[in-house]
């Protein structure tokens, strides 16, 4: 009878002086916030194109600390995916709407506004993220092209379809030395 | 007019991998020639088999890993492989020992990792660390020099061991391991490591038959062999001096301190540099480019720190060679060499 | 799938304990140098898991969060305590064999894994299964570690038999080949990890081909776009 | 800096890690004389050829231009003007292939030469002691004077630096296989080269010269001695053979046992150095007034039968010369501008020679065999031998190639100078060089990107804020007019009426926005309201307004119509500004919101009493405007196969796709005068839903 009295009140003992860690434990190393939604959102490309189904990066950024999908940034592409399945510890998928193996190598865009055939409404202006199109009512609207992020959310509003988006041009500055890629120019 | 696109530098120099390999394999013939000419025929055998197993295994791996096989057994790799862990196995070993342990290498320690160039370890040293942590018996069946046997071991009775287990006159590998005087012959560094355990003083161990003049029969000629290879290596640059350099010059301080505080109880720095495998492993084990540091500094770290582990395996380890385990174990520091080791950058 | 299928599943292959979760390695290598061996050291784990998973989801919903893991280590404890006092009781020298693999027992993280991560949010019922199934997984890869070592090494399988099933068992001991020379290797921990790491990859690669059978019959739905500026244009 | 001057006096020479001694082929065009090719036909003058920005032409198409004469202007100090390297005429100004490995173009003046070679005037400084040196820089820039080495650095710049410059290095090393222009310029023009010297000392005052020259040419050594033999402050040193001492910081540390700091540049330790080319070029220019328009060039390789040294015009196509020096292409052939160990290969004949071409490599076919398929890194360390920045180039190598470039730059990936010895010793033949390259790029375009998404996620925060204060401002103000009608109600029951009033018009305004609505009843409305003037391809024409919107010459005519039209409103009665006001709004596109709050007070009258009025002509206007929303929604993917309006579009299709506006108006037009002046804007609607017709139908046909 003696071992079962002295094992409960060495059991109890310990319970009382690791209860009393535990909590002190508790109040005083409290994670006060949650550091994990920064990095993410300076791993998305703040493109703030809403193709996640998210108005923005920052809010995808904390709905995937939250716990959704990590594949459904098609401006950033699989780096992106792969980036965030380290960074959260989700094993990377594909992009969301994609087939497995397919490429989706995203291709950096710019919005060009065919300027002669804007005619003032304003909604690209509205409906641009980034405050990156220039104009005023009735006066022709232009993109600054170092602002845009290729969104392409102005793209749908404008009434008169006069707005393209062109893929980034390869220019010597910004040619990536991919020596397969290059097209065998034939001039003259 | 349409012209090629190519990337800078449009020259290389001409020697490719499969040549630096196969310069290698060349350098090692007069270590083998000797070895045969000391230990029989059964060396070659081994060297043959060991080979065969490699690149089978490498073909055989690499056909599993759907990788195109002629063009990666081409570069020689698996044939140095082979080489090197036949050279390392006793003469008279039997043939699945062998065979097994060049699997091994290929197949755990290479390809597993990702095939050449990707490896941790040095194969032929895994494999021979295998071989000799399983088949302790048959790995430590080194025979005595051919002029000390007491039954003369034809090409026969070498073929029939290595294969069958029994000489063609029903001796087993362990009779035939009696010497002409009826003693159980061992290496020379085996003989040592025995006879200190057993109280005996260095002196005394020298007299016995495996040793003349300080350093061991058909031992030394052996290592002066494969120092020789080893020469023609640096000559040749395929080599970088300073792993060798750096491995003999420790074992040999090492050595010299320790025999001169107490020259009963340890053996002398020529018989640690030219017994056992010490300058096979020093020109051609521990050059091994892939699992071998790379920086001008790391390699001297790499190559002494290998000299240390294999002086403290030696003399206070449990087995009396030490070179494949401090060869591992160095494989394993190898990154870490090479991190701290970087170079100063230019401008930095 | 139903959760029952669903836990099997999980259990034995898909989020095998030592497989996939590489939990409770050290007695995984260590012991499995014979079937026996594992089969011993696997039950034991096995009935503690199954206790503990019971226990603690029986309990659950009176464990006060901050405080989850010492009471979780007291349940496993107690049970692991049990289990080392029966073994000492009816399988002594198998009891000797294990040595301190038993009570390490206690702090194999696959049992207090599944605490935390399943009998902690489910019924007793699923719980029990779910340690069912762990355990059955768990004990099936110490099995298959041990047989191949014990053949890899010595050309036996079941040496030892009697020392888990009793003296009736002996003639379960097969000899399959005889060596001169043991495949010492295979009997040593490096031989452990060796064969640890292909039997991971063997799962893999099946793994592989199933998911290769399977792919292209889902694929992730349409993700319906945000309008940032949506609401600001009204 | 005295005492290492006293050193480098004495002839001591320090050593550089790594090197490789590739097989030097000079002799193939060390030999003879430097010639001169005739003049080609077209000349392709870059605008950029240097590193810096591309500068802005100042000449135009059509223009005759003299040999020497300034073809861009160059307003930044990172500009270089180019000038014209013959006379002739400029043919165009458009992309062309620049001498660049990616074969990509950019602006390009095209001069047809007029075979008269004639000089624009020209002026030297002869007394270029006497005067400012800005006024000496300022004449080095704008006749164009870059480095001629490799990169291309604009002199002026490199001569201004507010540093004290210790030393002046002339590099003549000339280290690259192949290569012989330098020597072949030292050897003919050695006492040019010394008066160059001695300008770009006279801006430098260094306190010593070095030209430093590889002991492979000993002729250029016994020239330069001799050229400089009076001048106290310049001394020839002859440094070993071994690539590539030539570069920049290899030189410094061969002649100094000086590092330039990483990142840094050489006048950071009181360095200049300077190719022997550029001081000859800078002596043609402050002493001669001559811009950089030609420069020697060597041609070489098997497959150039008179290989050799040539002056070459900048902007020469390199057919041309090739030509000129008996170039027979081998079935797959490379063609090298710049050396075996650092040029690239370059992707058209009509690739212009460029400041930096210092030669152009022809090989035969097994001359420089194409490097075989890359082999598993077997980590031999060769590279790292070679290497004489002392990196690690196979640990650079796996990182590239894993793409883990923050490792990679841990290696100090960014202290390579590219020059290829790694590459050039690897057995395994791994291109390290382009990995290198390629991971450089990808870094550099990771951060650009990342400086653009910081900058993208800062304004869209900041125009959330915006958003958000706008908001609340609404809000506000929503609040505060409740309050004053609920006041004034209280306070005046006359106010009913205003009331009502505001209804009427908040209705006309739904009316007028809610596009959408309007849409499903459009089809219905319109062709009844249309039955009087127009058959159904025209009200059809007419729903496609939006498109027509789309087209120049037709949003350009309604623009200023719906302006007079405006400006008519006022003077005219009511209902008749209403129509005009609502077509204008119409016209001007769909604009459901701008043209709602713009045109506010005016366009929410006019729609009330259009809607009062409750005339034919109104509903008609109103059917089109939604038959117009309709049509602009469905866009481009409706096809109507309608025989009548295939016959407006077929003049378009006949006519030249490019130019449809005039062809379009025509039949417009034609048009015009059948119909009655209030519709002339129905025509202009056919019109421009003919020009939209045609597009989409080229498009398609694309």
């Amino acid at each position: 009878m003696n071992i079962v009295l002295y094992s409960i009140l060495v059991l109890g003992v310990l319970a009382l002086i690791f209860g009393a860690l535990l909590g002190y434990a508790k109040i005083k190393f409290k994670v006060e916030s949650d550091p994990l939604v920064d990095q993410i959102d300076e791993i998305l490309p703040q493109t703030q194109c809403g193709q996640c189904g998210y108005p923005g990066c920052r809010p995808y950024a904390e709905a995937i600390a939250n716990g959704d999908d990590i594949n459904k940034c098609p401006p950033g592409g699989d780096a992106t995916i792969k980036k965030l399945s380290d960074l959260v510890g989700v094993e990377a998928k594909p992009l969301a709407g994609t087939e497995e193996g397919e490429q989706t190598e995203p291709v950096k865009k710019v919005a060009y506004i065919r300027e002669d055939e804007c005619i003032g409404c304003t909604k690209c202006i509205q409906a641009c993220p980034v405050d990156a199109i220039l104009g005023a009512a009735r006066h022709m609207h232009t993109v600054i092209e170092d602002e845009c992020t290729g969104c392409d959310l102005c793209v749908e509003p404008c009434p008169v379809d006069c707005i393209d988006m062109l893929p980034v041009k390869t220019r010597p500055d910004n040619w990536r030395w991919q020596l397969q890629s290059i097209p065998v120019q034939q001039i003259d | 007019m349409n012209f090629k696109i190519a990337s800078s530098p449009h020259t290389h120099v001409r020697r490719k991998t499969p040549a630096v390999m196969l310069f290698v394999a060349i350098a090692c013939l007069p270590g083998i020639a000797v070895q045969t000419w000391y230990f029989g025929i059964g060396t070659l055998v081994q060297i043959c088999l060991a080979i065969l197993a490699a690149v089978a295994a490498e073909a055989a791996c690499l056909k599993m890993r759907q990788r195109s096989v002629l063009p990666r057994l081409k570069d020689n790799s698996a044939l140095l492989t082979g080489l090197l862990l036949g050279i390392s196995v006793p003469p008279l070993a039997q043939w699945w020992v062998v065979v097994i342990g060049a699997i091994f290498a290929i197949v755990i320690a290479k390809q597993i990792y990702g095939g050449l160039g990707q490896n941790l370890f040095n194969p032929a040293m895994v494999g021979y660390v295998v071989l000799l942590v399983s088949f302790p018996l048959s790995m430590t069946l080194w025979v005595p020099p051919l002029s000390l046997v007491e039954y003369p071991v034809t090409v026969q009775d070498t073929l029939m061991l290595i294969f069958t287990g029994y000489s063609e006159t029903g001796f087993s590998l362990a009779q035939l391991r009696v010497d002409l005087d009826g003693y159980t012959m061992a290496t020379p560094l085996d003989t040592v490591k025995t006879a200190l355990t057993n109280q005996q003083t260095y002196q005394e161990i020298l007299n016995q038959k495996v040793f003349s003049e300080g350093t061991g029969i058909a031992w030394f000629e052996v290592n002066l062999a494969y120092l020789l290879g080893g020469l023609f290596l640096l000559q040749q640059k395929i080599i970088n001096w300073r792993i060798p350099v750096a491995f003999l010059l420790t074992l040999t301080l090492f050595s010299f301190i320790l025999h001169s505080a107490s020259p009963d109880g340890s053996a002398s720095t020529i018989l640690h540099l030219f017994s056992g495998a010490t300058m096979f492993a020093a020109f051609f084990i521990l050059t091994d480019p892939v699992s071998a540091s790379t920086t001008a500094k790391g390699r001297l770290i790499y190559g002494a720190l290998v000299a240390v582990l294999v002086f403290l395996i030696r003399n206070f380890g449990g087995y009396p060679e030490g070179i494949a385990f401090a060869v591992l174990l160095a494989n394993m520091a190898v990154p870490l060499i090479d991190y701290y080791s970087q170079p100063k950058t230019y401008g930095k | 799938m139903s959760p029952i299928k669903e836990i099997s599943w999980q259990g034995i292959w898909k989020n095998n304990p030592a497989l996939v979760q590489m939990l409770g390695l050290c007695p995984l290598l260590a012991v499995t140098n014979t079937l026996i061996n594992g089969l011993g050291l696997g039950l034991a784990t096995l009935f503690v898991l199954l206790g503990s998973n019971i226990s603690v989801s029986i309990v659950r919903n009176w464990i006060p969060n901050e405080i989850r893991i010492p009471v979780f280590v007291m349940i496993i404890a107690s049970l692991v305590t049990c289990v080392q006092l029966i073994m000492n009781a009816y399988t002594y020298q198998l009891y000797q064999t294990l040595g301190i693999f038993i009570p390490l027992i206690v702090t194999n993280c696959a049992i207090i894994g599944r605490a935390e991560a399943f009998a902690s949010k489910n019924n007793p019922l699923l719980s029990a299964w779910d340690a069912l199934m762990m355990g059955t997984g768990f004990l099936m890869v110490l099995a298959v570690l041990g047989a191949i070592r014990e053949i890899l090494g010595n050309g036996t399988l079941f040496s030892g038999a009697d020392l888990l099933f009793g003296e009736g068992a002996t003639h379960l001991t097969m000899n399959l080949f005889n060596v001169e020379e043991s495949f010492l290797v295979a009997i040593l921990p490096p031989g452990a990890f060796i064969v640890m790491g292909l039997l991971i990859a063997l799962k893999n690669h099946y793994d592989k081909r199933i998911e290769n059978l399977v792919v292209g019959q889902q694929k992730s739905q349409k993700i319906e776009r945000a309008r940032v500026t949506l609401e600001s244009q009204s | 800096m005295d005492s290492l001057i006293k050193t480098i006096k004495s002839g001591y020479l320090w050593r550089f890690p790594g090197g490789v001694h590739p097989p030097q082929k000079k002799s193939l065009s060390q030999t003879g004389q430097i010639k001169r090719p005739e003049l080609a036909s077209k000349y392709y003058v870059s605008l950029k050829q240097h590193i810096g920005q591309q500068a802005e032409a100042c000449v135009q198409v059509g223009d005759k231009v003299k040999k020497g004469q300034m073809l861009s202007r160059a307003d930044t100090a990172m500009q270089l003007p180019v000038h014209a390297p013959t006379s002739g005429i400029v043919t165009d100004i458009r992309e062309h292939i620049l001498a660049h490995p990616s074969g990509l173009g950019e602006q390009t003046i095209i001069i047809e030469a007029d075979g008269s070679d004639e000089w624009c005037q020209r002026e030297g400084l002869d007394n270029y002691q006497q005067l400012p040196p800005a006024q000496i820089l300022d004449k080095i820039k704008s006749l164009g004077v870059a480095g001629l080495g490799g990169a291309g650095f604009p002199t002026h710049i490199k001569n201004s630096r507010p540093e004290a410059i210790e030393l002046l290095i002339i590099n003549g090393a000339e280290c690259e296989p192949y290569i012989t222009a330098d020597d072949a310029l030292m050897r003919e023009h050695a006492a040019d080269i010394v008066a160059g010297i001695n300008i770009l000392n006279h801006l430098l005052e260094a306190k010593l010269v070095v030209i430093a020259i590889e002991d492979n040419k000993p002729e250029a050594i016994k020239a330069m001695e001799l050229a400089s033999a009076d001048e106290k402050d310049i001394i020839v040193r002859v440094v070993p053979t071994k690539y590539p001492t030539g570069g920049e910081k290899q030189l410094i540390q061969v002649l100094t046992g000086k590092e330039v700091p990483s990142g840094g540049i050489p006048a950071d330790i009181g360095i200049v150095m300077q190719n022997v080319a550029t001081a000859y070029s800078t002596y043609r220019a402050v002493i001669h007034g001559e811009p950089l328009i030609e420069r020697v060039v060597t041609l070489t390789g098997e497959s150039i039968s008179q290989a050799g040294n040539y002056w070459v015009r900048i902007g020469t196509p390199v057919a041309h010369i090739l030509t000129q020096a008996g170039y027979n292409q081998p079935a797959e052939g490379r063609l090298i501008m710049g050396g075996p160990m650092m040029g690239f290969s370059i992707h058209s004949p009509l690739t212009p020679v460029s400041k930096i071409t210092n030669c152009l490599l022809a090989p035969a076919m097994n001359e420089l065999p194409d490097p075989a398929d890359e082999q598993a890194c077997i980590r031999c360390g060769y590279c790292a031998d070679a290497c004489p920045a002392s990196l690690l180039p196979q640990q650079l190598y796996w990182h590239s190639k894993a793409r883990e470039y923050e490792k990679a730059q841990h290696f100090d990936l960014f202290d390579c100078i590219e020059c290829g010895a790694c590459a050039y010793v690897c057995p395994s033949e791994i291109p390290l060089v382009q990995y290198y390259r390629v991971a450089k790029a990808n870094i550099r375009q990771q951060a650009a990107e990342n400086e653009k998404a910081e900058k993208a996620k800062e304004r869209f925060n900041q125009r959330q804020l915006r958003l958000e204060e706008e908001k609340q401002a609404r809000i506000e103000k929503q609040r505060l007019a409740a309050e004053k009608r609920k006041q004034t109600m209280q306070e005046d029951a006359s106010a009913k009426d205003k009331i009502a009033q505001a209804l009427a018009r908040a209705q006309a305004q739904k009316a007028s926005r809610s596009t959408d609505q309007a849409k499903e009843q459009a089809p219905a409305q319109s062709t009844i309201a249309s039955d009087s003037k127009n058959n159904s391809p025209k009200s059809a024409a007419q729903a496609a307004i939006a498109r027509a919107k789309a087209k120049k010459a037709a949003a350009q005519k309604a623009d200023n119509e719906a302006m007079q039209s405006a400006a008519d409103t006022d003077q005219s009665d009511i209902e008749k500004t209403a129509k005009e006001k609502a077509q204008a709004a119409i016209a001007r596109a769909k604009a459901k919101k701008a043209a709602a709050q713009k045109a506010d007070n005016e366009a929410m009258q006019s729609a009330a009493d259009t809607k009062q009025s409750d005339t034919g002509k109104t509903a008609k206007e109103k059917a089109q405007a939604a038959i117009a929303r309709a049509k602009a929604k469905k866009a481009a993917a409706q096809k109507v196969d309608n025989g009548e309006h295939a016959n407006v579009v077929e003049p378009i299709e006949q006519s030249d796709p490019k130019t449809p506006e005039p062809t379009v108006d025509k039949p417009a037009s034609g048009e015009t005068n059948q119909m009655s002046q209030q519709d002339d804007k129905s025509q202009r609607i056919k019109a421009a839903i003919a020009k939209a017709k045609a597009k989409r139908k080229q498009l398609g046909g694309d």
